[in-house]
């Protein structure tokens, strides 16, 4: 390619990216609430929780990253908001670095004692270990063999919620968040196949394809990228950070889809031109 | 005030990180110099702090069988001098082992047998479902493996009929990369908002006072 | 494990083949791998270096993704030995893993040995930006910018980093060729570069530039794991229709 | 001498890599332990070669001021060592090292905003790419273009409200061709590495046989 076409192009590509970049900053500005569709996934995700009977115990494993919250916080906070709605227990253990400090945010902005609920009493955070496929097994089984304290570094004995949990036979529910796509097989493996445990699963728009085999007989259902956090947010009637993104993606891919259709038209007129 | 700090120096990382795009600049040069020495110091400390808690520290509480790895970690060091270099083929080749050990049977299961097993049993649950477009699909996926793996066959060229095999091999192979092409370019457009989010909040408005 | 044991025994038969001198295995023509000799030469024109890169996370060598490091190695050492041939710089981009560094340097001064030009070896040349993609694209963008594009191969382990890296490249006029074992990211090689390596490629055109018989024997292998392989697929669905459970055996 | 140098490091790497499979086939006690022990031991010694990479990134930074002995060049010097000093002293020196309030407040709006920020380019790279390479000159194209296109619009809630088919048809690309066509090379390329691995184990791969 001479430098000369070489220019050219570059300058397309120039006036792509800021037709996407304009396109996205306008509706964080001025939100135009474009609609959403809410796909089937998503119910089912939002049933099983609804459809759980008040008080159950829900464990979940959160393997969130912070750079990747962006992707994924309107499906954590709209999934917080309604495990603390319909009153549920609830036991987060972090499977990754960044999950405590990434929980530590959401939390802040869903505030559980507003929905009534005590620490230790009604949800209790376990902290950060690395829990590969190994480790997920063995949470299953005995969950102090993974976690003796809590993250502020309370015995689990001592804990009223604990007192009684000790492995799959007390959890009612699985919520499995992880972001490299394969591991959604650690959960399979290890708590539907091995313990026939309810599991639903959180993950990044790009690993929907590889978790979608395993729905609805292994996953009741899942939530893979942030417009699965708006149709949750939707569904959920909490709306969330969900919104803005789905109504800026609408508008900042549009550009890409002219410039793919630009490319085509010139092809098909040169190819004639030649002819 | 401190918010406010907090979102210009956030806002100056995002901005020398995108600024590339345009053209080769000073802020994009300074930024990624500062970044580098921050990788590099999060890694160095990490791992620093990992040979101690579980190598050093173990090993002074009379785990000696430790001796072996940390020795074997130090013996890498001996590439900086020419003449000693060959020492670090002694961590290099145990590294090695271990890897192609574990690599030879993970890689039999998970990426051979059990995809072998999985088309077998699309193509029958295909068969058994109700929706006779449930078996069409469970055939396209057979034929799209054959002809797929044909595509990389490389002790024949692709002439002839097996030619027509590979390149309907080679449609299938280009649909999985368009897929996994969209499939990141949506998640990295949401990333962008995301960004263009965080200085809004942190710095636009906040600036404004309309936080 | 039949098929492991089936692979371990072709392997000893072909190896014993390598030994006879006139043997001479026929494989495919790889269009890239020109493509390669070619980059250089233009590189030279230019007055621009060769940069060579294997990922962020390229480095792995205890991982199950050990090959794929091996197969880029084998790469460095044929890019190095036509650097010192047709005298260009080459600047390695090495990944984060620093278990790796020694093999990449010896490797890498190898190449430069086996083409007469040891002297050619820089060991500021080679480059390293910490850790994850974060801070490597941005090297790598920089190392560009400042030092210019002339080839820019890319063989290797690569996750989110090379979508930044190979449309960098390209952009400041290099000329891309590359490829990776990884399938989810193959897409980035086959949109942004000149030539590719589609998935499993690199393998044999690793082999190919080795121009060692040992290496090329291993495509053959390779192959009789492919054929077995389709032999399984069309069987077992043939028992499957006669009511055999294949499925139940692989699940043993 | 060339045992020393060579066929010792070559048994180290036939016998760990033997013991790793044999582990993955024989449920034994001592292997499971064998496997445990080796794989713990990979990890520390990796991470004991960390600072290799500083090494060799002053010493480039350093070969290249002193070529060019330029302010800009300078900077390029010393604010990654800088920075390096920053981060480390910070979680060196903070009660609760990297868990500490000032640690995290660096990790969160320098690290993270660059890495978030890094995926955020990659969008643009591959709009660019695409606007190059989507031409439908070929069958292969067509293909390419079809499968990014409509699952990108599959994954954009607007389409899917004004074209609801596009769900579908999506979904159909994710599930079918493209499960399809990624089986097929995925088992192709697990063959090529598994090769290279038997190859590895059994001591002949040239390319670990580094001899500089």
């Amino acid at each position: 390619m001479s430098s000369q076409i070489r220019a050219k192009w570059t300058k397309r590509y120039q006036i792509m990216w800021v037709a996407c970049l304009i396109l996205m900053f306008i509706p964080l500005i001025h939100p135009l609430g474009l609609p959403t569709p809410v796909s089937k996934q998503v119910k089912d995700y939002y049933n099983t929780i609804k459809n759980l009977p008040e008080g159950s115990i829900v464990a979940v494993s959160f393997g969130a990253s912070a750079t990747l919250l962006d992707e994924q916080e309107a499906q954590f906070l709209a999934t917080w908001k309604i495990l603390f709605e319909t009153k549920q227990k609830v036991i987060f253990f972090s499977t990754t670095e960044d999950g405590p400090m990434v929980l530590n945010m959401n939390l802040n902005k869903v505030k559980p004692e507003s929905y009534g609920y005590v620490y230790g009493e009604d949800y209790v955070r376990l902290g950060y270990a690395f829990l590969g496929e190994a480790g997920q097994a063995a949470f299953s089984e005995n969950i102090r063999s993974v976690y003796t304290s809590d993250f502020y570094g309370t015995n689990l004995n001592n804990i009223p919620l604990m007192k009684d949990i000790n492995s799959f036979e007390d959890i009612d529910l699985l919520i499995y968040e992880y972001t490299s796509c394969t591991d959604i097989e650690w959960a399979v493996r290890q708590w539907v196949v091995a313990h026939n445990t309810p599991t639903i699963a959180t993950t990044l728009g790009c690993c929907g394809p590889m978790a979608a085999p395993y729905y609805p007989t292994q996953v009741q259902g899942f939530l893979s990228g942030s417009v699965a956090g708006t149709e949750l947010e939707i569904i959920s009637g909490n709306p969330g950070p969900g919104a803005a993104i789905s109504d800026a993606s609408n508008l900042g891919i549009i550009p890409f889809f002219i410039a793919i259709l630009h490319t085509n038209v010139e092809y098909f007129m040169q190819r004639r031109k030649e002819k | 005030m401190a918010d406010i700090l907090a979102g210009l120096v956030g806002t100056f990382f995002i901005v020398s990180v995108l600024s590339m795009l345009w053209k080769d600049n000073i802020v994009f040069r300074f930024g990624q110099a500062c970044i580098i020495g921050a990788s590099m110091a999060h890694y160095c400390f990490m791992n620093t702090q990992m040979v101690f808690t579980q190598g050093v520290i173990p090993l002074s509480q009379g785990k000696l069988t430790l001796v072996f790895p940390l020795l074997l970690g130090l013996l890498l060091y001996s590439r900086l001098n020419k003449d000693i270099a060959w020492l670090a083929r002694y961590p290099t080749n145990f590294l090695i082992g271990v890897g192609s050990g574990l690599m030879i049977a993970g890689t039999l299961r998970g990426q051979i047998i059990d995809q072998v097993k999985q088309t077998i049993v699309d193509l029958f649950a295909g068969f058994a479902s109700e929706s006779p477009l449930d078996a069409l699909n469970g055939v396209i996926i057979l034929v799209g493996v054959i002809t797929s793996l044909s595509f990389f066959i490389f002790t024949k060229e692709h002439k002839g009929a097996f030619g027509y095999i590979t390149k309907i091999g080679r449609v299938f192979l280009m649909i999985s990369l368009g897929a996994n092409f969209a499939g990141e370019l949506v998640w990295y457009l949401t990333q962008m908002i995301g960004r263009l989010m965080y200085i809004l909040n942190q710095l636009i408005w906040p600036l404004l006072g309309m936080a | 494990m039949i098929l492991l044991a089936l692979m371990i025994a072709s392997s000893y038969y072909y190896w014993a083949l390598t030994t006879d001198p006139e043997w001479k295995p026929f494989i495919r023509h790889i269009a890239a791998l020109d493509a390669i000799k070619e980059g250089v030469g233009k590189s030279v024109e230019e007055d621009k270096p060769v940069h060579f890169a294997m990922g962020a996370s390229g480095g792995q060598m205890y991982s199950t993704l050990v090959s794929m490091t091996l197969t880029a190695l084998a790469f460095l050492r044929y890019v190095s030995g036509l650097c010192a041939n047709y005298g260009a710089r080459l600047i390695v981009h090495m990944p984060y893993q620093t278990e790796s560094i020694p093999m990449i340097e010896g490797t890498c001064r190898d190449g430069y040995l086996a083409a007469g030009a040891p002297e050619m070896y820089r060991r500021d040349d080679m480059r390293y930006y910490g850790r994850g993609a974060l801070s490597w694209t941005q090297g790598v963008t920089a190392s560009y910018a400042e030092e210019g594009v002339g080839l820019n191969l890319s063989v290797g382990i690569f996750y989110s980093d090379c979508p930044i890296s190979l449309e960098m490249a390209h952009i400041m006029g290099g000329m891309n060729v590359g490829g990776t074992g990884r399938w989810i990211m193959v897409y980035a090689f086959a949109m942004m570069c000149d030539y590719v390596f589609l998935g499993e490629e690199i393998y044999a055109a690793a082999a190919q530039v080795s121009e060692n018989k040992m290496m090329l024997s291993g495509i053959l292998i390779e192959e009789i794991g492919k054929f077995a392989i389709l032999g399984m697929l069309v069987i077992g669905v043939i028992l499957e229709f006669v009511g055999l459970n294949l499925v139940g055996v692989l699940n043993l | 001498m060339a045992t020393i140098q060579r066929e010792i490091p070559k048994a180290l790497l036939i016998i760990s890599g033997v013991v790793m499979l044999l582990a993955f086939f024989l449920t034994f006690d001592i292997f499971t332990e064998l496997k445990a022990t080796l794989s713990s031991w990979t990890v520390l010694l990796s991470a004991i070669s960390v600072w290799l990479g500083p090494v060799y990134a002053v010493n480039a930074q350093l070969m290249n001021y002193s070529r060019k002995k330029t302010t800009a060049n300078l900077i390029y010097l010393i604010v990654p060592i800088l920075f390096f000093v920053l981060f480390f002293g910070v979680a060196l020196f903070s009660p609760g090292d990297i868990s500490s309030a000032s640690y995290q407040w660096l990790y969160i709006h320098i690290y993270q905003n660059v890495g978030a920020t890094v995926y955020a380019v990659m969008f643009f790279t591959l709009a660019s790419s695409a606007y190059r390479t989507m031409r439908m000159s070929s069958i292969e194209a067509v293909a390419l273009a079809f499968g990014g296109v409509f699952s990108a619009m599959r994954s954009i809630p607007i389409f899917t409200y004004y074209f609801p088919w596009i769900t579908g048809l999506g979904d159909w690309i994710l599930l079918v061709p493209n499960v399809a066509g990624g089986r097929g090379a995925v088992i192709a390329a697990a063959l090529g590495a598994i090769v290279v691995g038997i190859r590895t184990l059994a001591g002949k791969e040239t390319t670990i046989q580094e001899t500089s």
